[in-house]
């Protein structure tokens, strides 16, 4: 089973973990990330998100097809939070179980590396004492990496 | 003239704070590749040029890469995509 | 700051995720190590763990002592249930967090493989319908690995 | 005779089951190697004969290789530990 969610609402890890555990499976690895309070050197207020919906599930939905081809998995999720996400709290967690734990380790580092790649979702950072604001770019943006290549 | 169809266009991040709208209509022909397409855009919406070189495009939900032929109907839709900064 | 505890409680992966999230780093990787509901078509009941206490905490410093020389992090919680732990429940969580999230996410795999290679901690598995219980063996474990290879 | 000295066993798992108790006290030299302590142990407690070849010895919580030396005190504590299988 595939879980994938953009939601504004604060996300938990405990209740994501529990949607994805299940008794014939005694591995769980997750990821998540949180908004920092810096960006080199400038303080940071907060973040602001907002996706291309349909478009970022249906990404999603390819990036698990991907792990599941890869990794021997039971369930996946990825939850995406979307609007103002306040330093400190998570605005992405992916969680997999598994039978084996190598399976679910190595798929969650595949899964994050291949959102931030693909999937139509920005980010706005705002700083502090009138540092105004500023949309960020993925090192990994799959685009952005053949711009550089050519 | 090439045919040509009406689409949605999606107008995401900097590129919706730079043409003003979150969406609007356009036409846009039905055979065009990726290079194309954005180079259209950006005749028909100056505003985008500074994103250019660094926006790709996707229609129908589906990424459309510069060297890639696609056919577009009436209805469909486009977005333009800056680069993503996810997670 | 390591958080090494063996405890006879029920683990929260919210609680003690929160325990290593710091507002400066973006990144929390963790494992969840559950207890399956079967082994070998075997239908498990429960696990039963105990430890050599003083000495497991000894073994998991160094573990964390390892993992800062390789990765940076910043914050490494490891706890590890004793007592009984039902079918579903977790025996075993580590969650760690870092600034990058390559860091944090090969510094969790690593840190669970050392742990159960090096920390003197045994797994008793209890099984139905009068199929009794039985000591379990880590193919991780140090010396086992040595002995096989002699 | 070699010096001896009265040290705290520990006891775990399955070790724990054969001899039947957490923790005895033994005698055993000051100086000797983990595979000469191993020995030893075995002959004094012959119910750890089934895990012989399997069990590692620490002292005072120090895994003891087999072919390394050790000096052993009066009051030390030394382990018998069965393959381990936390997580």
């Amino acid at each position: 089973m595939d879980i994938l969610r953009l939601t504004n609402e604060p996300l938990s890890l405990e209740s994501i973990s529990k949607e994805v555990g299940s008794d014939d499976c005694g591995a769980i690895s997750s990821f998540c990330g949180t908004t920092r309070n810096s960006f080199e050197d400038r303080q940071v207020v907060r973040l602001e998100y907002e996706a291309y919906e349909e478009m970022a599930v249906s990404e999603m939905k390819k990036i698990c097809g991907a792990l599941r081809e890869k990794w021997s998995l039971k369930h996946i999720a990825i939850y995406h939070r979307l609007g103002v996400v306040p330093v400190g709290e998570s605005s992405i967690i992916i969680a997999i179980s598994s039978c084996h734990r190598r399976d679910s380790l190595e798929a969650v580092a595949h899964a994050i590396d291949a959102l931030k790649a693909r999937v139509p979702i920005w980010k706005r950072e705002v700083y502090a004492e009138g540092g105004g604001a500023e949309w960020k770019q993925n090192a990994e943006c799959h685009w952005r990496q053949k711009a550089k290549g050519s | 003239m090439p045919a040509a169809a009406d689409v949605t266009l999606l107008l995401f991040a900097k590129a919706r704070e730079l043409v003003g709208s979150p969406q609007v209509s356009v036409s846009v022909p039905t055979e065009c590749s990726g290079a194309e397409l954005r180079e259209l855009l950006v005749q028909t919406y100056p505003q985008l040029a500074t994103l250019q070189g660094t926006f790709i495009l996707a229609v129908n939900q589906r990424y459309l890469e510069a060297d890639e032929s696609v056919t577009i109907r009436r209805g469909d839709e486009v977005a333009v995509i800056p680069p993503i900064s996810g997670a």
